[in-house]
């Protein structure tokens, strides 16, 4: 197994660069100048062009991307162009909120979506499936900003029960935990029933019947296993979809983390930090897919096989 | 290996301290909530920042100090004189004051901090212009010589930009200054600041020397301040609803009422020092026009403004400046008042007839402008009435909005025909900074450059010797302004903050322009 | 004494549509019954009703009995049923390449039979399975234990199967098409190890197949089963010797050869209909060269004939 | 094209497909179904809850909230569905490629989509935004952008699995060419598959479209949009909750709706199994 991981990272590489690229370059289209926000107004072109000098925007595209590479893989994600600080600082405080408040979503969501999955699953076409795979939908289609808002409105305001906003305390994680949460629940719950569904129909499933075991063993000890190898696949792959995501939460939240720092430098075309967070983001949505191969091997060894 | 494990011992013990410190004040802190307008400043270093919050004021003390009738007071200058011609300033310095990391403060200080501030690369420079040099007269006394007489050098030197800066720690950090560390002598000092977030200051307990408006000269009654930056007003308002916080230092007027709603919490106002204006771009079709520039700012309704969006709270604006400023009384004729029957005809005349759907139309083009504004919620709000009130004479305006940070670099452009804008500031020179022909695109986002403009400006600007004719060339200077209508005033605010009355106890009298370190230091939380 | 399973008259439906009508055929103690027909005509669905497993494919019976050891099946509750089940039936599947959990090991999903209706401890259980592979000639049993089910052929897998149908130590064996999915030679292999059971241990074999030749080779019974009904069922000599139903007839007539397409009988025009589209009558009539206006108009009893019975409305014809 | 109707048949498909024939057609009709006009202000009765009046109430500049929700319904519904017609444009050609002509194509487009399919559709739409800039025309490219891998990655998987059916092999060996199988055999079999999952996408670009606005980065007012409406009314939430509840409400049933008749259609067409193997 050890040859493949190293196959499988070194087959990262040439992932992570074309990603590089794409950060690097998409940034350089989006219209207006975080020079403007330096320079005194009125400013004549010299003084122009010695800021651009200092943070290297007057090379070409090409060495400006090879500089910042290089730069990036010696660990120095360069400065922060309005909030004239480290990125790697702004990313230093980001990013413990976002890895927080994704991985409790994450395992908020993964708990209760394959509970639900399961017990679905197990009653298909019930009154208890309807409920649950219904619920789970409307649960999907509320947008997460109105949602959030919502919540506060009844459990901040109302009931008084969670803050309505920040991150203090683990109090303040609860509402944001569940906003992302139950978007992600639905996705799971909803794999979990087919892939249930789906191996409770397998030839293998019926031999084990036809050994006597009862049905809620064969359901929880093979199928489930069966059906976990799909959601735990969609899942790390979608470990940067649950970070980015918290985006709209964040914001709802005034919650600091990767989603607001990504937002506010955007929105002053701070390059470097959007260049930074988009990398951060990138690369826990390589690391999600490593994981899940990682994960499937260890759950089948089919793959296993497949990987000497 | 040792020295490295004792400096770690050290620093962890330093930091169990500070910990159990930090548990023993929680019973002193209190949490603020900055002012919506002030979210997101980047930096505590007041020589090159253009923005800067409420804390700054708290790290660093000023020279002068201003009462709540705008008269000068002593804070670390214990006295002054000025030169009968106007070509010199003597300070008598305040003796025992220190800086946040040990420095003394005297009169090297002082010259130190004003060379910094004249060579410093920045935008803020205009204030120190007029000084020529700063001669160190003894240790407690600095001398200005001045290159031209400046009536307004007490007002500069007691505005948040001109907090006394030690000089030493601002050359040996560089753009770290402010950001990471930063010294002044003020009531508190910076304990932790994390951009857009949260800033923590704690108490200096050496602090004596409070400004002379204050009833505490120090040290502060309450050891801990934590400054939340939470953009929108309705989440700061709920948070101090629901006690996540206890104070917030700017509460729009349509929340108001909610505020006095609950049984817990209070209103405190202040005169206002704000402005809620409509820059016209004066070189855009068909703004070029000034009958179709005066058409559309008198198209503005001010008073249903007023009542609609701002809760009939604070008062309507007919001019450029705070009623409150000398510079603002200008003749009747020269104010910008509601007039639609006047637009009408102004926009008839300018062969603007009133087409079909409610849009007028010259040579088969539409009236149809563009219309900025921020993404702020009460910026959206204000917007789309002043959208619908100029399309009730004919004028239709498409509104793009911008997030707030970005749209000052939109503005260089030039591109947008009118935009809704507020500015804080409580001084005439105010006019120049946004009209001044040098400053086109921002912060003149009218692009207003008018030769007699400009002759007026340096009258009002550099050309005074006194207080008197400083304010009689504003005044001159803001009126023919105001006749050009490169923008159309719309509501000046009160300074309105809401507090838990269970947490804070605020002084008796704040006798001060603004919420700051006076207040501050006379400030008390509950048990 | 009865048969040890007995089907009586048993219907089943699937949902709406009725798949199997009337089915009758017992299975003595020690014998093998054969149960042929081509793809289609219900011979799973049998093997199921008799598994009392119909549920799993949302099947049920909607008329007749199923005798196990005299017992009715649908008189028991689940639990005894579960208990019948890998106990004292033994199942084998008609796939081996499926019929495993491919993320348990060989060892665990042999022992887990022994352990449950034994009672076996783990030890015991893994030494039981290792004397039963050694006993179905798998080479180095105690590796195969520990090895996963895609590391096995085909024909490994299926005595694998078949290891854990014995496990039990049943008294029943229902192989469904045990050798449809191996190789030639695999197939004479398996086949023969499933003759060696009943005769060894004394089991009883129901063995399902379309393949004639594998009867003729093994069976002592067989029921031909012709969409949804039995058309001729008997000893098998005298029905190989003469057969009664021009179906029996046309099947024995084309017993595969090498290079046949699987579950098809090239020898008979046409297909089995599919349950939606029976025709009326005897449903073989659309494809029979003995059909008559009878054949169209009326289901043919199963009556019987020598030591079997047979259904059609002209068994004398020859073929 | 009897599958549409015949999936209102089932009593979740047949509620939902009318519900959206019933937002449908309110929006087209939106002039004919209500008194006020959506961009009318009357600060007067800003705020007011429902009432015989206003059934909805109004909004902070006095806007019948019931007129701007049935004319949001044309901004948000259009949007989405035009960038989701877009994506699917798009991304059919992209997968059709893909899986055509295979090699190091097929690599690069599987590479991109993979990625881009990592990232929540939010954040590539708000960069996009950012780059296009704010406005209608904007978010309808962003979520046409956002969306593109998602009918790329299907439109592959379809044609892969067609590729190896007997009848394409049976229609290249009468000789047809490339553009011929691609076009007149391989797309059209694909497309029952792309069509509904682009319905179902038109559901979660609702979504995005609300988000986008709730950003501000939608239509601009006075033009009402659903994400627009909230935006405004979130800061008013505990003032005037209708006007923030009812655009939720209204995205959250069509959306329920969308992804309900979808899948009475789904298994009207009987392809659920090549859906799911693209989940």
């Amino acid at each position: 197994m050890l040859p493949w991981l190293i196959k499988r990272i070194l087959m990262l590489v040439p992932v992570f660069l074309a990603v590089s690229v794409v950060i690097f370059s998409i940034l350089h289209f989006i219209p207006g100048d975080p020079i403007d926000n330096l320079l005194k107004i009125g400013s004549s072109p010299e003084a122009r062009a010695e800021m651009e000098a200092r943070y290297g925007l007057d090379r070409s595209l090409p060495v400006q991307y090879g500089i910042w590479l290089s730069n990036v893989l010696q660990g120095d994600l360069g400065t922060a162009i309005v909030a004239r600080r480290p990125v790697a600082d702004l990313i230093a405080q980001a990013l413990p909120h976002s890895l927080r408040l994704g991985g409790l979503a994450l395992l908020f969501s993964t708990v209760v979506g394959v509970t639900l999955g399961v017990v679905a699953a197990l009653s298909r076409d019930r009154w208890s499936d309807r409920a649950i795979m219904g619920g789970v939908l409307v649960g999907s289609t509320m947008p997460s900003f109105w949602l959030g808002l919502i919540l506060i409105l009844v459990f901040s305001v109302s009931l008084g029960w969670f803050p309505v906003s920040g991150a203090r305390g683990w109090q303040s994680l609860v509402l944001p935990v569940l906003t992302i949460g139950l978007g992600g629940t639905a996705l799971v719950a909803r794999i979990t029933r087919v892939s249930m569904i789906e191996a409770s129909g397998r030839d293998f499933v019926t031999l084990l019947h036809a050994k006597g075991l009862s049905p809620l063993r064969i359901q929880l000890r093979h199928v489930l296993r069966h059906a976990l190898i799909p959601v735990v696949t969609i899942l790390a792959l979608r470990i940067g979809w649950i970070l980015g995501g918290a985006v709209t939460v964040e914001v709802v939240f005034a919650r600091p983390g990767l989603g607001t720092l990504l937002i506010k430098s955007l929105a002053q075309h701070d390059y470097p930090v959007v260049q930074a967070c988009l990398l951060m983001l990138a690369m826990a949505v390589m690391l999600g897919t490593l994981m899940g191969d990682i994960l499937q091997a260890l759950m089948d060894p089919r793959v296993r096989a497949a990987m000497t | 290996m040792t020295r490295l494990f004792r400096k770690t011992l050290l620093s962890a013990s330093v930091s169990l301290a500070a910990l159990i410190a930090a548990q023993a004040a929680t019973a002193q802190e209190a949490v603020f909530v900055m002012a919506t307008n002030e979210v997101g400043a980047p930096t505590y270093n007041p020589i090159k920042a253009t923005m800067l919050n409420t804390a700054t004021g708290l790290i660093f003390d000023r020279l002068v100090s201003q009462a709540a009738d705008l008269s000068y007071h002593p804070w670390l200058a214990e006295s002054w004189e000025e030169a009968p011609d106007g070509m010199a300033w003597t300070f008598k310095l305040k003796q025992g004051v220190t800086f946040h990391n040990g420095e003394p403060f005297n009169a090297e200080t002082v010259k130190g901090w004003l060379e910094l501030f004249k060579t410093t690369e920045g935008e803020n420079g205009y204030m120190a212009e007029a000084i020529a040099s700063v001669e160190v007269v003894d240790e407690h006394t600095v001398k200005f010589v001045m290159a031209r007489p400046e009536p307004n050098l007490l007002y500069n030197l007691s505005s948040t930009f001109m907090g006394v800066v030690e000089p030493k720690s601002f050359a040996a950090l560089g753009d770290n200054y402010g950001v990471t560390e930063v010294y002044g002598t003020g009531p508190f000092k910076l304990e932790s600041f994390a951009i857009g977030q949260e800033t923590v200051l704690v108490r200096n307990e050496g602090y004596t020397w409070g400004p002379e408006v204050a009833a505490n000269h120090g040290p502060a009654k309450v050891e801990r301040l934590t400054f939340r930056e939470i953009p929108e007003d309705s989440t700061a308002f709920l948070e101090l609803k629901t006690g996540g916080v206890d104070f917030l230092l700017s509460v729009p007027a349509d929340l108001m009422g909610e505020v006095q709603k609950e049984a817990n919490l209070a209103v405190l106002t202040m005169p206002g020092q704000d402005v809620w204006y409509m820059p016209i771009n004066v070189t855009k079709a068909p703004f070029d026009d000034i009958r179709v520039r005066e058409a559309a700012a008198k198209a503005i309704n001010q008073e249903e403004i007023l009542a609609s969006v701002f809760g009939g709270v604070g008062a309507v604006a007919d001019t450029f400046l705070i009623s409150a400023l000398p510079e603002s009384h200008v003749p009747d004729g020269a104010k910008i008042k509601f007039d639609p029957a006047h637009s009408n005809a102004l926009l008839d005349e300018a062969g603007w007839a009133m087409g079909e759907g409610g849009v007028r139309m010259k040579d088969g083009q539409p009236l149809k402008v563009t219309l900025w504004t921020q993404s702020d919620s009460i910026f959206r709000r204000l917007t789309e009435v002043v959208q619908a009130q100029l399309k009730a004479v004919g004028i239709e305006a498409e509104i793009t909005t911008f997030d707030s940070s970005m749209i000052r670099d939109q503005y260089k452009t030039g591109e947008q025909h009118l935009a809704v804008r507020s500015y804080n500031w409580d001084n005439a020179d105010i006019v120049d900074w946004f009209f001044g022909g040098d400053r086109l695109g921002y912060p003149n986002v009218s692009m207003f450059n008018d030769p007699k403009a400009e002759e007026l400006r340096a009258a009002a600007m550099t050309g005074a010797k006194n207080m008197d004719e400083r304010i009689a060339n504003f005044t001159a200077y803001h009126e023919y302004v105001l006749t050009q209508f490169p923008m159309a005033p719309i509501y000046q605010p009160v300074q309105a903050m809401a507090y838990s009355t269970d947490r804070i106890a605020l002084p008796e009298k704040i006798d001060a322009p603004a919420f700051g370190a006076a207040a501050f230091l006379d400030l008390e939380v509950k048990e | 004494m009865s048969a040890l399973l007995e089907l009586q008259s048993v219907s089943v439906s699937i949902g709406k549509v009725a798949l199997l009508d009337g089915i009758g055929l017992a299975v003595e103690r020690g014998q093998i019954l054969g149960l042929v027909g081509e793809s289609g005509s219900g011979k799973s669905l049998t093997a199921m009703a008799a598994m009392g497993l119909l549920s799993l494919i949302g099947g049920r019976v909607t008329a007749g009995v199923v005798r196990f050891d005299g017992q009715d099946m649908a008189a028991m509750t689940e639990v005894q049923r579960r208990k019948l089940r890998g106990r004292r039936i033994g199942f084998v599947t008609q796939n081996p390449m499926t019929a495993l959990d491919p993320v348990q090991r060989i060892g665990e999903q042999v022992d887990i039979v022994s352990r449950l209706h034994l009672g076996l401890s783990r030890a015991d259980a893994r030494a039981r399975t290792l004397h039963l592979l050694t006993q179905l000639r798998i080479p180095e049993a105690a590796t195969v234990a520990e090895a996963w089910p895609h590391q096995l052929s085909g024909g490994m897998k299926q005595r694998i199967v078949i290891a854990m149908a014995l496990a039990g130590d049943p008294d029943l064996i229902i192989a469904d098409e045990p050798t449809t999915a191996l190789d030639v030679t695999v197939q004479a292999q398996i086949i023969q190890i499933l003759g060696n059971l009943v005769r060894d241990r004394g089991v009883s074999l129901l063995l399902i197949t379309h393949d004639m030749s594998v009867v003729a080779q093994v069976c002592d019974r067989v029921a031909v089963l012709y969409a949804g009904r039995v058309a001729e069922e008997g000893p098998v000599s005298p029905i190989f010797a003469a057969p009664a139903h021009p179906y029996t007839a046309a099947l024995i007539g084309c017993i595969p050869q090498e290079g046949m397409a699987k579950g098809s009988l090239a020898g008979i025009p046409g297909a089995v209909p599919s349950a939606m589209t029976f025709p009326a009558g005897c449903r073989f009539h659309p494809r029979c060269p003995r059909a008559s206006a009878a054949c169209c108009a009326s289901q043919p009893p199963i009556l019987p004939r020598g030591e079997g019975r047979v259904a059609c409305h002209h068994p004398e014809v020859a073929a | 094209m009897i599958a549409p109707l015949r999936a209102f048949r089932h009593p979740q498909g047949g509620l939902a497909g009318c519900w959206l024939i019933l937002v449908i057609a309110a929006a087209l009709a939106a002039p004919l179904l209500t008194p006020y006009a959506y961009d009318v202000q009357n600060l007067p009765q800003a705020y007011q809850p429902a009432s015989a009046r206003h059934w909805l109430g109004t909004d902070e500049f006095g806007r019948d909230l019931l007129t701007r929700l049935i004319y949001g319904a044309r901004t948000s519904l259009s949007v989405s569905a035009t960038a989701i017609s877009i994506s699917v444009l798009c991304g059919m050609v992209l997968g059709a490629a893909a899986a055509w002509f295979g090699g190091w194509l097929d690599r690069a487009v599987t590479m991109v989509v993979d990625l881009s399919w990592s990232f929540p559709e939010i954040l590539i739409a708000l960069i996009l935004v950012a780059i296009i800039g704010p406005g209608t025309t904007g978010v309808m490219i962003a979520i046409a952008v956002a969306y593109i891998a998602q009918f790329t990655r299907l439109t592959r998987a379809q044609i892969m699995m067609l590729k190896g059916e007997t009848f394409i092999e049976a229609a290249r060996s009468l000789g047809a060419g490339n553009a011929h199988i691609l076009f007149r055999h391989l797309l059209p079999n694909a497309l029952a598959p792309v069509l509904v999952s682009a319905m179902l996408a038109t559901g979660d670009a609702i979504i995005l479209e609300a988000t986008l606005g709730f950003f501000g980065l939608g239509a601009q007012p006075p033009v009402p949009s659903w994400g627009g409406m909230m935006s405004a009314g979130s800061a008013l939430v505990f003032k005037a909750p209708w006007v923030i509840v009812f655009p939720g409400l209204a995205v959250a049933v069509t959306v329920v709706a969308i992804n309900l008749y979808g899948d009475a259609l789904i298994t009207e067409l009987d392809i659920r199994s090549r859906l799911r193997r693209e989940a």
